[in-house]
């Protein structure tokens, strides 16, 4: 019994404050009216286009790990829309702060393919963008990421300017700390930040349900205060969409946490092998639902596809990738020296005796 | 009796454990249906069951929080840190819960909990994934650190550590998780925490180290044998609390002494243990004790990881240098 | 525009879903019907005595450290419904996590006076509970508490036994990730546990609006999937009816989270001076909300308490206090050896010399 | 010109680094109005603004992360945690980001931020306010670890501390807060890191220190001269990267060596010093090297700290013993 009210409350209802945006169903029909801008052959090719380009990279990546030309690799397949639509959101100034399995959102800001082998290859130049000087490096401890959103973001507040830090973590962040820290300060400063919650329902052997009992990770918001919305992950438009809108309210100082609803197709790494913890049935009923076929069929039925553009896509990316492969392979290696070199800006003296033994062939 | 891995050693333990003793969990990240990244746990789920065998939510504070919650109730929880990298969100509860909790107390609960986490580099993976930083672990009062050297080593001692009345830092040297077999009888008997073990007799050297470096300072120890120097190689196993006697046993014996690890050389468990000689073992030093450690830099990303790692050659160099003092 | 709903989602309103629960009014009058079982003269009675006991002992407390004879300490008054209102609703077997503010649940649940005083005079034996046995000692790392509870909920569900683990946290350590991460898990796992936020309003000089954007605390239960609620915690029945269900509910399996409004009259500790960060005014008129008069108001008003009961009451608590002072300041020191003695069950052969050292007067 | 304390001194060279540059911040729990539970950041409010002045939420990993953040943009943010025992949350951005984020990205990237913090005891309160683990930062490749040890150092270290292009773990010692007043001028000049300093001058001994234990150590050696024993008391004061040269030209020339920390023995950071005698100053140690530290055991709460914290009887002991010793 309650003073100010005899009723016990009701109960929240996820659907109801966090439905799930979505334009395109599995077939790439459209269930639900497009925004014009959204609906425009090309953006809609060139977004086609950075997702075949992320699969057959990610491709190209795992066959090199399997032989032995690139070490533990992180494949994104199956959530290219993900990647591509958050890339595709961003305006070319604002940050990003990728975590290990972004490589659609990294290619699409002008991180290149060399740079990104390089990193998976054991190679710390990988990091040192050419493109994106301001973008993170990929963080590998989950979710160790977002406090530097908070940073970054607040660092475009004090200096007023309109750009934000766009952080993406995993489902399985969403359990870390580090993650609810960051996103409660960014409600508390109004700071220009979004973070996308790539719900790819695993994380390595753990579904999500292991990982908690909200039913959306969007809820996870009103924890902080903040706004929560979901999307289907799955469709690239349907994220585009919802990004740039959480982008644009970012702007405006109101931080924004996006869950998209997608789902890995692969394996956690190329060390790692999941049926050993998932059926396969599973995998191939998602099969259905993923993200470059559902867009391709919307253009197909659109009339903006044609059988000649996919060809002429698949041969040009295929050529772009085997490019960046071979550069990649033709890297000169590291100077041993280069792990002193970076540590400080200037080494200091206490160093300069291990960097000699280095030098020297010592080590 | 069969021919084991040093991880299938470990998941042996914990078998063992778990069937002697029912108040013994595992937990962590993946430690279920997956048996672990490593495999550390392998076969435990089907055999205790979900409820003793519990994927945790990705988050390491909370799997060490927990850990002391389960440990104060009586229960030993054995929790696996998927990499030492990853550890760090867990230090608040290590270095503030698990290790004073009897203290804090005087003694009315306490927090017999082991944390079980894969050390070193080994596997060629990503920054974070080859961390060596027993030396923090080894400054906090109230805890053990063990590291096994070899497949019935981890048996032994991580026995020893589940059935240990306090909290257990438990180190698995990656780099020798599949490295070598050897014939591991699954007895229950536990090995003996709080001392080195000597793997090698000599009368010239001592070079000590621990984890997976015995493996190249025993390389290094028979390259020496071929020039008739007699190294004496020990393994420190358990870092805290440290076994000095044998220590300034072996060097109060040789004179000479290099230590090995693959942990950055400044502030590395190598200090602690030449300050030891500086101090009690002064008399009998005939040379300067050299630290053969890894660079005082970031672990490199694979590529360069074999420039990081202290190498055969390094070890050799030192001890000949060593041996040669005058 | 969404697909599965055309109108954007609606604001989540907090009042609906996290009421204040309060049957007390700030004057003491019933503004709602009490439940049957809590409108009882000698509960109350109870409730009453337990938080008058509290607020003397604070106040001794601080008389003891401002003479020198007790470290800083950390004084509850103004909070002594929420001490009390949980320490009343917890079953004897149950286990507490106490912040380091929380004497009136420790109080009421066997932890003796002079145990408190030695703690905060700096010696260890005052965690060495008589009473509870299993009770956690004091956290003082902000948070750090919660994940334990989420251990000790676990180990009473492995053994099924029909206990609930009870942790209580201020509003600032609602920011901490651990926080965080324990209600979560506890979601997970359907864990018997309460957290009850003593939402003071204060976190040192940190006004509640510097640590969340969150209108309410309560509502960060919605990021575990669990159920949270609100009471006033000036209201010592309430506290006693929400933190009971609670319990109730969490015994059978379904974590919670109670957020208790209350106001901390006091210093931060004794080492802080609030003035220097909030204005007297605010306090004044926090002062008409507290939690003991109101609770006299009522009794007084049922005809269940008269100026005698009141007199007896004072002179019996003055009397009790007084005593454990004495005790406490007539309790020998510890051994310096006893920094040794209970760091591991059996003191490792390493440490013996360090041991002798400091037997033998060395240190 | 004032006599300040230095406790005064940290809130002057703070307010001097924001006067110079705008880029400097200053946040933490309770750094705004409050200025600080212990007054390092008094005054800031008031003059600077709540923009460069950011009380944050109580979260410390928060409050390392958002400075790698805002350090990455360019900002130099000084943050404080309020208490050593309460770092430990914030140690996974530490190690895994602050000391790596110039590393990781070949120098793209940056990290010139400063974490503040009170260590070692000297405010008798509850547990975690008493914590010295300078030795864990100084294990960890890429930091800066700075101690100092009174107004004017405190001044001059922070100050070159926040225009360090790096990050700094800058240590204040409780004990020292208040204990002494000294001259500081407010000239905005920075003092040398990565250096010892020689406190006093002596021939017989040298007694290493930093941070609150320079006063015992000056008091001890007070004493010893009273006895005619010269000591030379070195102040390491950037403990990290360490100034091996002035302590083994001291070592070189006394040939005796005390050292001294409130840490822990095992682990401590005396250990690494100890060892660089043992292997590069091994020829000229005449006697053993000791330690003279906090036990291995938890800091006790305060009614058994002074049991606790090395005494100047400890130290005149340990001098007396080494600089008889033959
Ligand atoms: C703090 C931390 N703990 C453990 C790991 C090991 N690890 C790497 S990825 C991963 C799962 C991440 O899951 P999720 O966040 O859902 O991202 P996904 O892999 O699905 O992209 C784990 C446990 C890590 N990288 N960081
Ligand atoms: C992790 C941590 N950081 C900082 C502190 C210092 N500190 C002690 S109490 C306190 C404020 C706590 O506020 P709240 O949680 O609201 O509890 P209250 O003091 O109001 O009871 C702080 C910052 C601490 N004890 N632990
Ligand atoms: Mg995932
Ligand atoms: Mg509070």
């Amino acid at each position: 019994m309650r003073a100010e009210s005899d009723i016990s409350p009701p109960e929240l209802d996820p659907n109801r404050y966090w439905p799930v945006l979505r334009y395109l169903d599995k077939a790439g029909i459209a269930i639900a009216p497009i925004p014009q801008d959204l609906d425009d052959r090309d953006l809609l090719a060139s977004l086609y286009r950075a997702m075949v380009l992320t699969r057959t990279f990610d491709q190209k990546a795992v066959s090199l790990q399997r032989t032995g030309r690139l070490g533990t690799y992180a494949s994104s397949l199956g959530q290219e829309a993900v990647s591509v639509g958050v890339g595709a959101s961003m305006h070319k100034d604002d940050v990003l702060l990728p975590a290990f399995r972004d490589h659609g959102t990294m290619l699409w800001r002008g991180v290149t393919m060399v740079e990104i082998l390089q990193y998976w290859s054991g190679d710390e130049r990988g990091c040192d963008f050419a493109g994106p000087r301001e973008d993170f490096p990929v963080a590998i401890p989950v979710a160790s990421q977002a406090p530097h959103a908070v940073g970054v973001a607040m660092a475009f507040q004090l200096r007023k300017e309109p750009r934000v830090a766009v952080c993406i973590l995993g489902d399985g962040a969403t359990s870390k700390g580090d993650f609810y820290e960051a996103i409660n300060a960014c409600g508390v400063w109004n700071l220009p930040a979004v973070f996308v919650i790539n719900n790819n329902q695993w994380a390595i052997s753990e579904p999500t349900r292991m990982q908690t009992a909200a039913p959306t990770l969007a809820q996870k918001a009103v924890a902080a205060g903040i706004s929560g919305s979901r999307v289907d992950g799955n469709d690239v438009i349907a994220v585009h969409d919802a990004v740039s809108r959480a982008i644009d309210e970012a702007r405006q100082g109101r931080p924004q946490l996006v869950e998209a609803l997608t789902y890995r197709l692969g394996d956690h790494t190329t060390a790692d092998d999941a049926r050993r913890y998932r059926d396969d049935a599973e995998v191939s009923a998602r099969w259905q639902e993923e993200p470059i076929l559902r867009l391709r069929n919307y253009l197909v039925g659109r009339g903006w596809w044609t059988k000649a553009d996919e060809e002429a896509l698949i041969k040009e990316i295929r050529a772009q990738v085997d490019a960046a492969v071979e550069d990649y392979l033709a890297m000169p290696p590291q100077e041993p020296t280069a792990m002193f070199d970076h540590l400080y800006e200037t080494l200091p003296q206490a160093l300069s005796e291990q960097r000699r033994m280095v030098e020297d062939g010592d080590g | 009796m069969a021919e084991i891995t040093l991880v299938e050693a470990v998941a042996m333990a914990q078998a063992r454990a778990m069937q002697d003793d029912p108040s013994v969990l595992v937990l962590g990240e993946d430690v279920g249906k997956d048996g672990g990244v490593f495999r550390a746990t392998d076969g435990l789920l089907a055999r205790f069951g979900p409820e003793r065998v519990r994927d945790t939510p990705l988050a390491e504070g909370l799997i060490a929080g927990m850990s002391v919650g389960l440990a104060a109730q009586g229960f030993r929880p054995v929790a696996e840190i998927q990499f030492m990298g990853f550890v760090y969100p867990a230090v608040d509860q290590i270095v503030n819960h698990a290790s004073r909790l009897r203290n804090r107390t005087r003694g009315r609960l306490s927090c017999p909990m082991v944390l079980r986490m894969p050390t070193g580099t080994g596997i060629k993976a990503p920054e974070h994934h080859s961390e060596s930083m027993e030396a923090m672990f080894a400054h906090m009062p109230g805890l053990r650190v063990v590291i096994p050297s070899s497949p019935s080593k981890a048996y032994g001692l991580l026995l020893a550590a589940i059935r240990d009345p306090d909290p257990v830092i438990f180190l698995e040297p990656t780099r020798i998780y599949r490295a070598v077999r050897e014939e591991v009888e699954d007895d229950g008997e536990a090995a003996e925490l709080d001392r080195c073990f000597i793997l090698r007799e000599g009368t010239d050297i001592t070079l000590i180290t621990w984890g997976a470096m015995t493996r190249e300072t025993l390389a290094a120890a028979d390259t020496l044998a071929e020039d008739g120097i007699h190294a004496e190689v020990i393994d420190v196993a358990t870092i805290k609390p440290l076994d000095e006697e044998t220590i300034l046993r072996s060097v109060g014996k040789t004179g000479r002494c290099v230590i090995v690890h693959e942990a950055a050389l400044t502030g590395g468990f190598g200090g602690e243990i030449a300050a030891r000689l500086a101090d009690k073992g002064l008399l009998s030093l005939t040379a300067p004790v050299r630290r053969v450690a890894g660079w005082d830099t970031v672990m490199p990303l694979p590529r360069m990881e074999d420039l990081y790692l202290p190498s055969v050659a390094r070890i050799l160099k030192a001890a000949r240098e060593t041996v040669n003092y005058q």
